[in-house]
């Protein structure tokens, strides 16, 4: 390799990094340094707080719920979705009868704004008239509310969320699959290998480098896809479904208390740089990339 | 001079095209003035756009925004007062032409913040043929608390396997429960607040009662869906057969007409002890940041766009109440409550209706409030615990203000 | 020696690829624990027969029967037989050993049995210290030689091997075709190698099958198909370097040609059957090759471009010579159709069989 | 396919077409809606009437076809800058060696994490300050480099056999060269992803555009789609499904017709 | 002939992978306008070296000196060279065409010369009809023939080619052999050459490297390498069949070998210098290969076994036969050290270098 390669690849990255810095890490930092003040109201000007804004955290039940939450939420949402989004491409990878629109279905949860298709969720889970209750009624189950339960709220929301990021990483997998050489599969299929000793043995091995973007997007995105709390449950019932970002967007753009966002903020950029980059860090080693 | 003017939509896009031709009609009559009229989604959407735009030093002339963002926009120093815009004859006959209820959430500290403009109160709707088909007079809702919760055991019709295919009334809780609440507790004498925004009275035991009695709709009476209820898919309910009896704004007139399909009936929110009723929606803020000038304009065409002829074109096209009683008397507003006396309802109703909840941090107390009444009404605390607790770390908020 | 009992039967098979015809009415049949070579030049299909074979791809039109039986509707799984690719089909994350032993491990052979047939066959093919390495850190015919090794180590009845030993070097090829053809009869297998190299199709087949254009032109041994060729294809196609081949009107009345050869006839004669002669046409030497072993003498007899092999140890020709050649060994041919004159063949000895294989290099 | 037996294609595509009938359930939903009167909003008769009002009436609730028109201007543009800003930088951290690779990096996993929404208000000064309010660049500037393109690009590159970077080289290519005619191609796949889920998110992205724009002339569909998504009175099902109907189905058809060459194989026999 | 210009200097290279050494202090420096075969078992660094050649991997150790400069900080791009690779890195997204004219679009040749280009060499390589397919639709053969017009059609002065011929049937190698020889010889170009195959080293090289576990064994002409193999090694490597080797004693005191040879020596004979004689010692065939043109005969002389080439159309050898060789032609090693004696070299007459490249097939 070259050794002025640096150079080139400085300068490849510059034009990205002019606009990361500036849309992105600059206003960052500024949350960071706004999480030290208390927050500015007209009449009463910022002052230093220090951990402050930390502390009153501890003390707020809703954040700690809001932390319990999000934990359970990402405990069944992350699994959930990446073991059916690669289902799902496994599926409709190759052709047979009926497969674009299988494969449209699939697609569906990209497409559709999740602001819209929110209100058609909640639809379906409205008691009595919803779609699921109609379903339930003519089994004579009795009508369910669920969102509107502390104990099945959060269950539905990360329904939603599971439906939509499913969809939304069946597309890389299905790039990635595309990649695999037919000959491979040839080869394994004189052994008499099985589609699940295939897949186990071989796909999933050389589409690591997708899982594991998946997967850390998967991680992030339990933490930032909340459009549909807005919609469905704005947080509640009695904060059954508070996430923390919904939390966070809350505190700052409905309640103005925009230091004590931003020191939520800089807790959940923490816990997603220890998961989200860590978990990067430590597997992209282990992926075999060629 | 050129003026910008966000305002949101909350009933359904036919007002945004309204507002339009409100502005295009102003500036035809005239021609000095140049209204640039930015629809700018929800309320909580049009909030955060005025308030970004505020801090980033671009703010807006006029806005529309809810009532109960008053407290917040005086903490954010953000809006001025409308009393340096008119003469003392419009501060009499202009500000003091609208009903006070509305008034009460546009005025403190002996100074007018907001103008009353989309404004709303929710009532009770109820579905004459249900009531027709468990023997009530289809005619008459229920007047109170208690004659609510007698019929509605009647309205709860249960298939034969035991499960409920109509309830007999529907009170939505998701969302903004406080509004509604806020009529239940006025309606058991109770407020929620006073007019400094920075007192609030959630446990008092006007409240705490009016909390059981809700909880005990679905939990003893049995007349209501446990849990918490959309607000969004009420009416749906309503058309549905789901609900014989729903609590909505009068806002949804006009969906309820042309939708349900069976006649129905308006009346008032049933009070415990009395009549009650919130007040809700939104209000005209000048924002600070201009010339005074500017500001002036802004309040011309406010003057104008509030003035009778203009609030009834408003009202009919929106169904929202119109917030002055002389706006009742012109021509075109009688022609229009000929053709749907329903409309009346919310105008009486008035009367006895309260103030919103609003206070300093606003937002901030007003989700207090809901986690306590969701966590009533879902049956994790009990009515007074859930209350106490609300009022305590509202106390600790709000004692920054005192 | 052979069984005669048909393992692998080919019944008019074709392969289109949209219009071009990978194969075109193909019927062979190859017997059990026989070695059969295709040879053919490059994309003339044999891949893709190989590939029909082991049910990676459908014929679109004939037949395949293995044991008798239509394997049409058989994944390639079930039809039991290993297969070496051309590409070698290596799995990229695995390592050899991995690789190597994937097929036992889907069969959940034991793991002492693994482990046992792995050493054998590494050690065979070369391979035990490379065992931990990934096969982007092996060169070229290494990787080949873990292909070659996964077929092996299967133990499957046919065994279908395509180039296998094309990018190994000399020393090494020989070595392996000793190999294999040494487990190719302890364990009975039934194998389909496609070769490029005719010293492989010549020491390894029992039955050489020619192909070209999609077509076959001449199934036998390796003795028939050398010595006697079919075709003028073959005979132009098979030996380094291949037959010469004469209008017949240069020799017409010579020595030792029959009766009746003439300008419809094309005499063939294979470079080591030409010598000097001390009478004869004349040739005139254009060009000399140094094999190491041989010289290949280019020359031209009337206009007839032609090759003379001749020992490297005698001293190379004049610039002129005469013509001579191995009465009797010459193949003569119709020239309108390039078919063989078997009227014209001389009754010879047949070649000894080769009976067992040698540790030839 | 290769190896599967018959037990398996039953189980495979009776689970797959369950699977795919709950995902296509909200939008075989919003099709119901759309296309009938409110009154059948919940309830499923095959006889109910049918109806384009729904549609009518959401047309002409806001100017849609500005709307629609800002909105592929918006995705254009996005996407384009996206495609060339990350495309260069995926490169860079995939197949150069340079100092402070991992930092660098690490800021990019890092925007990953941080929500542009959060931004906002200190966005909202930084176009202030270029003098860029109310126009349709200052909607796409923030998003014009996406750490997600440069991650799944990285992971893609990463992935691209070395002969053929090497065969490239040795033909004379520069390092752009190298990109533009191997690993551009080569990354097809995965740049197709990126563009399908770009496309669709910016054009379903709310409330930065809102919050940015002031007029007709600037603001994306969403916008105009967002005046039916209240709920203050109700939620209108007909008309909202009808909007969202309307205001997808360019991507919807888009991807019917693109769908077969997005999982056609690019790279069957890419190297032996 | 040769201009002794060095064109590319190898000097005390290395390269290690972790542990392994692939090259180890390796020097050699290849002439301008000259034909380089490296030779050598699978594995001993073949392709290492070349890569190191193109830029494409770094040596570890040592500097590679092009046309006089070190070109260690040059890009593969700058060093102005082609390359044929191994595993062909054909661009799996482009057609044959686009393949083959990657280099001259990246050089904006302009399109009227590519496209005259592309004529000429696609018809030299007889891939005019298949321009328009995509690789994965070709035949190994004919992917290996795009791989190496894509190296041939950009007339760089140094041509780097990595078993360019390796999937090619006998008769199409043939003929690219002659033709590759030619557009070296005509464009005056450095070529280096990775094989396997011993006919291509011979025909084609005006110098071969032969190599063994990442040393060079011996550098030097065909008929040096091939007549007076420099080590056991490069004896034992060359030749299809290699050379026979015989402990000293064996010929102890026999006519024609010089004095003094014992056990210590070991006596290389190829095998067609073996011959059937009519007295001498006694050997015992052991089998008999079929090739075609020649039979190998296995044999045995004491407990040495050999092999003998003897042509086809003679009768195979009896069961016991009288050992004789062509005398002179007798290579001696030290047994200890492997190396050659020279000082028991028959001045020999020096084999007429070729001159021109034949039509030999
Ligand atoms: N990336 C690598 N990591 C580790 N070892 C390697 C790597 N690449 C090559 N080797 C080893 O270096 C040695 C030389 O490899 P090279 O590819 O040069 O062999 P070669 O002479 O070209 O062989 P062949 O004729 O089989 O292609 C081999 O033993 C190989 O296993
Ligand atoms: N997928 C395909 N699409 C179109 N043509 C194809 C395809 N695969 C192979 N062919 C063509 O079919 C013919 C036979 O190919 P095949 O691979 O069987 O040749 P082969 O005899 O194995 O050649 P080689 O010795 O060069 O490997 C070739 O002309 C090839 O170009
Ligand atoms: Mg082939
Ligand atoms: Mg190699």
């Amino acid at each position: 390799m070259n050794s002025r390669n640096w150079i080139y690849a400085w300068l490849m990255l510059l034009p990205a990094f002019v606009f990361l810095i500036a849309f992105t890490h600059l206003p960052a930092v500024t949350t960071l340094i706004d999480s030290f003040f208390t927050t500015a109201k007209g009449r009463r000007p910022a002052v230093f707080t220090g951990l402050g804004n930390y502390q009153k955290m501890l003390e707020d039940p809703i954040f700690v719920k809001a932390m319990v939450n999000s934990a359970i939420y990402a405990a069944i949402t992350i699994p959930a979705s990446i073991a059916l989004s690669l289902a799902m491409a496994l599926l409709v990878h190759r052709s047979f009868r009926g497969v674009s629109l299988v494969r449209m279905a699939f697609f569906t949860p990209t497409v559709l704004p999740l602001i819209a298709v929110a209100n058609i969720w909640l639809f379906f889970y409205a008691p009595g008239f919803g779609l699921i209750d109609q379903i339930r009624l003519t089994f004579g189950l009795p009508s369910a509310n669920y969102v509107g339960q502390p104990d099945t709220a959060l269950y539905s929301v990360a329904a939603v969320t599971i439906w939509k990021e499913a969809g939304f990483f069946m597309i890389f997998f299905l790039a990635a699959l595309q990649t695999i050489p037919l000959s491979l599969r040839e080869a394994a299929a004189i052994e008499g290998c099985s589609r699940w000793t295939f897949f186990r043995r071989v796909t999933l091995p050389l589409i690591m480098p997708t899982t594991l973007f998946v997967s850390v997007n998967a991680v992030i995105n339990a933490f930032r896809l909340v459009d549909h709390v807005f919609v469905m449950t704005k947080g509640g019932p009695d904060s059954a479904t508070m996430l923390l970002l919904y939390y966070i967007f809350e505190t700052g753009f409905r309640f103005w208390d925009t230091a004590y966002a931003a020191a939520l903020t800089v807790v959940l950029i923490a816990i997603l740089s220890v998961v989200g980059i860590g978990q990067f860090f430590l597997a992209d080693r282990r992926v075999h990339y060629k | 001079v050129d003026l910008e003017f966000y305002f949101p939509v909350a009933v359904g896009g036919a007002a945004a095209g309204t507002i339009q031709s409100l502005t295009e009609d102003y500036m035809a009559a005239n021609p000095g003035v140049k209204i640039d009229a930015i629809y700018t989604g929800s309320y909580a959407d049009t909030t955060t756009k005025a308030i970004t735009a505020v801090r980033g030093g671009n703010a807006p002339q006029l806005i529309i925004s809810l009532s109960t963002d008053m407290y917040t926009f005086i903490d954010e120093d953000m809006i001025v007062a409308w009393d340096n815009y008119v003469t003392a004859d419009e501060q009499k006959n202009w500000i003091g032409g609208f009903y006070p209820a509305f008034m009460a959430n546009s005025q403190t500290e002996g100074k007018t913040w907001g103008i009353p403009f989309q404004r709303s109160t929710p009532v009770l709707y109820w579905n004459k043929e249900a009531f027709a088909a468990a023997g009530l007079d289809p005619e008459k809702g229920p007047a109170n608390w208690a004659e609510m919760v007698e019929m509605g055991k009647k309205l709860t019709v249960k298939d034969a396997s035991g499960n409920v295919t109509q309830w007999g009334v529907h009170i939505p809780s998701s969302g903004f429960p406080s509004w509604l609440w806020t009529g239940i507790v006025a309606g058991n004498g109770g407020l929620l607040a006073d007019d400094t925004g920075k007192n609030v009275t959630f446990n008092s035991d006007a409240a705490v009662g009016a909390l059981e009695s809700l909880v005990k709709l679905s939990a003893t009476d049995g007349v209501m869906a446990p849990g918490i209820l959309d607000w969004g898919g009420t009416p749906k309910a309503f058309f549905e057969g789901q609900a014989a009896m729903i609590w909505t704004t009068t806002g949804n007139l006009t969906n309820v007409r042309t939708n349900a399909p069976f006649d129905f009936g308006v009346g008032f929110l049933p009070g415990l002890t009395q009549n009650g009723a919130p007040t809700g929606g939104g209000n005209f803020y000048l924002l600070k940041g201009s010339t005074d000038e500017e500001l002036q304009a802004a309040a011309d065409f406010v003057k104008w766009a509030t003035a009778p002829e203009q609030a009834a074109k408003w009202t009919i096209a929106t169904g929202y109440v119109a917030p002055r009683p002389d706006v009742w008397e012109t021509e075109t507003m009688k022609d229009y409550v000929k053709g749907f006396p329903q409309a009346l309802v919310a105008r009486d109703q008035l009367d006895y209706a309260v103030a919103e909840l609003s206070t300093f941090e606003g937002p901030k107390v007003t989700q207090l409030l809901n986690s306590a009444l969701e966590s009533a009404i879902t049956g994790q605390k009990p009515a007074k615990e859930a209350l106490d607790g609300a009022q305590a770390e509202a106390d600790a908020i709000l004692s920054a203000y005192r | 020696m052979q069984t005669s009992q048909a393992q692998i039967q080919i019944e008019h098979v074709s392969r289109l690829f949209g219009q071009t015809a990978a194969l075109d009415d193909v019927s062979v049949s190859l017997s059990k624990g026989d070695f059969s070579v295709l040879l053919g030049p490059s994309g003339c299909g044999k891949s893709t027969l190989l590939r029909l074979i082991a049910g990676l791809d459908r014929q679109t039109g004939g037949a395949i029967r293995i044991g008798g039986e239509d394997v049409g509707d058989r994944p390639p799984s079930m039809r039991d037989l290993s297969m070496v690719f051309q590409s070698y089909a290596l799995f990229p994350h695995l390592s050899v050993a991995e690789n190597i032993l994937f097929g036992l491990k889907v069969r959940k052979v034991s793991k002492a049995e693994r482990l046992a047939r792995l050493d054998l066959v590494a050690a065979m093919m070369g391979l035990t210290p490379l065992l931990a390495r990934k096969p982007s850190e092996l060169s070229g015919g290494q990787q080949q030689r873990v292909a070659l090794a996964r077929a092996v180590i299967s133990e499957r009845p046919i065994c279908l091997m395509d180039e296998p030993l094309s990018n190994l070097d000399a020393k090494l090829r020989a070595d392996m075709r000793v190999e294999l053809r040494a487990i190719q009869q302890k364990l009975g297998l039934t194998v389909v190698y496609v070769t490029h190299d005719q010293i492989e199709a010549m020491t390894m087949a029992d039955k050489i099958i020619v192909m070209n254009a999609g077509r076959i032109e001449q199934v036998g041994t390796p003795e028939e198909v050398y010595a006697r060729p079919a075709t003028i294809f073959t005979a132009g196609f098979i030996g380094t370097p291949p037959m010469n081949l004469f209008p017949g009107r240069l020799f017409a009345g010579q020595d030792g040609l029959p009766q009746g050869v003439g300008d419809a006839q094309l005499i063939g004669l294979r470079p080591e059957d030409i010598h000097i002669a001390e009478s004869g046409p004349e040739a005139d030497t254009r060009g000399i090759e140094y094999l190491g072993a041989d010289r290949l003498v280019s020359a031209r007899l009337g206009d007839t471009d032609f090759i003379m092999r001749a020992p490297a140890s005698a001293p190379p020709p004049p610039a002129r010579f005469a013509f001579g050649w191995a009465q009797g060994r010459e193949s003569i041919f119709d020239a309108a159709t390039g078919a063989r004159l078997t009227q014209f063949d001389h009754p010879t000895a047949s070649n000894p069989k080769k009976d067992l294989t040698h540790e030839t290099a | 396919m290769i190896g599967e037996t018959t037990f398996d294609r039953i189980l495979i595509r009776g689970g797959g077409a369950l699977l795919a009938l709950i995902w296509i359930a909200p939008l075989a939903y919003a099709v119901w809606a759309a296309f009938h009167p409110p009154a059948f909003e919940a309830r499923f008769e095959l006889m109910a009437p049918l109806t384009l009002d729904n549609f009518a009436s959401a047309w002409s609730q806001a100017p849609f076809a500005r709307y629609f028109l800002n909105t592929i201007v918006l995705v254009t543009m996005i996407l384009s800058a996206q495609l060339v800003l990350c495309t260069l930088a995926a490169f860079a951290f995939a197949r150069l060696e340079f100092p402070g690779k991992t930092f660098l990096f690490t800021l990019i996993l890092m925007q990953l994490l941080v929500m542009p929404d959060i931004l906002l208000v200190e966005n909202y000064k930084t176009m202030r300050a270029l003098g860029l309010v109310d126009t349709i660049i200052a909607i796409g500037l923030p998003y014009f480099a996406s750490g997600f393109a440069i991650f799944l690009l990285r992971q893609t590159f990463m992935t691209i056999p070395k002969e053929l970077d090497e065969a490239a080289r040795v033909e004379g290519c520069s390092l752009l060269g190298l990109l533009w005619r191997v690993y551009v191609p080569l990354g097809k796949p995965a740049m197709l992803a990126f563009g399908l889920v770009s496309v669709s998110h910016h054009w379903n992205n709310f409330l930065w555009p809102l919050i940015i724009t002031n007029s007709v002339e600037t603001r994306p569909l969403t916008v105009g789609l967002s005046i039916f998504a209240t709920t203050d009175s109700g939620t209108e099902w007909a008309v909202i499904n009808a909007a969202t109907l309307m205001t997808s189905a360019p991507l919807l058809l888009g991807f019917l017709l693109f769908q077969r060459q997005f999982v056609q194989s690019f790279m069957r026999a890419g190297i032996k």
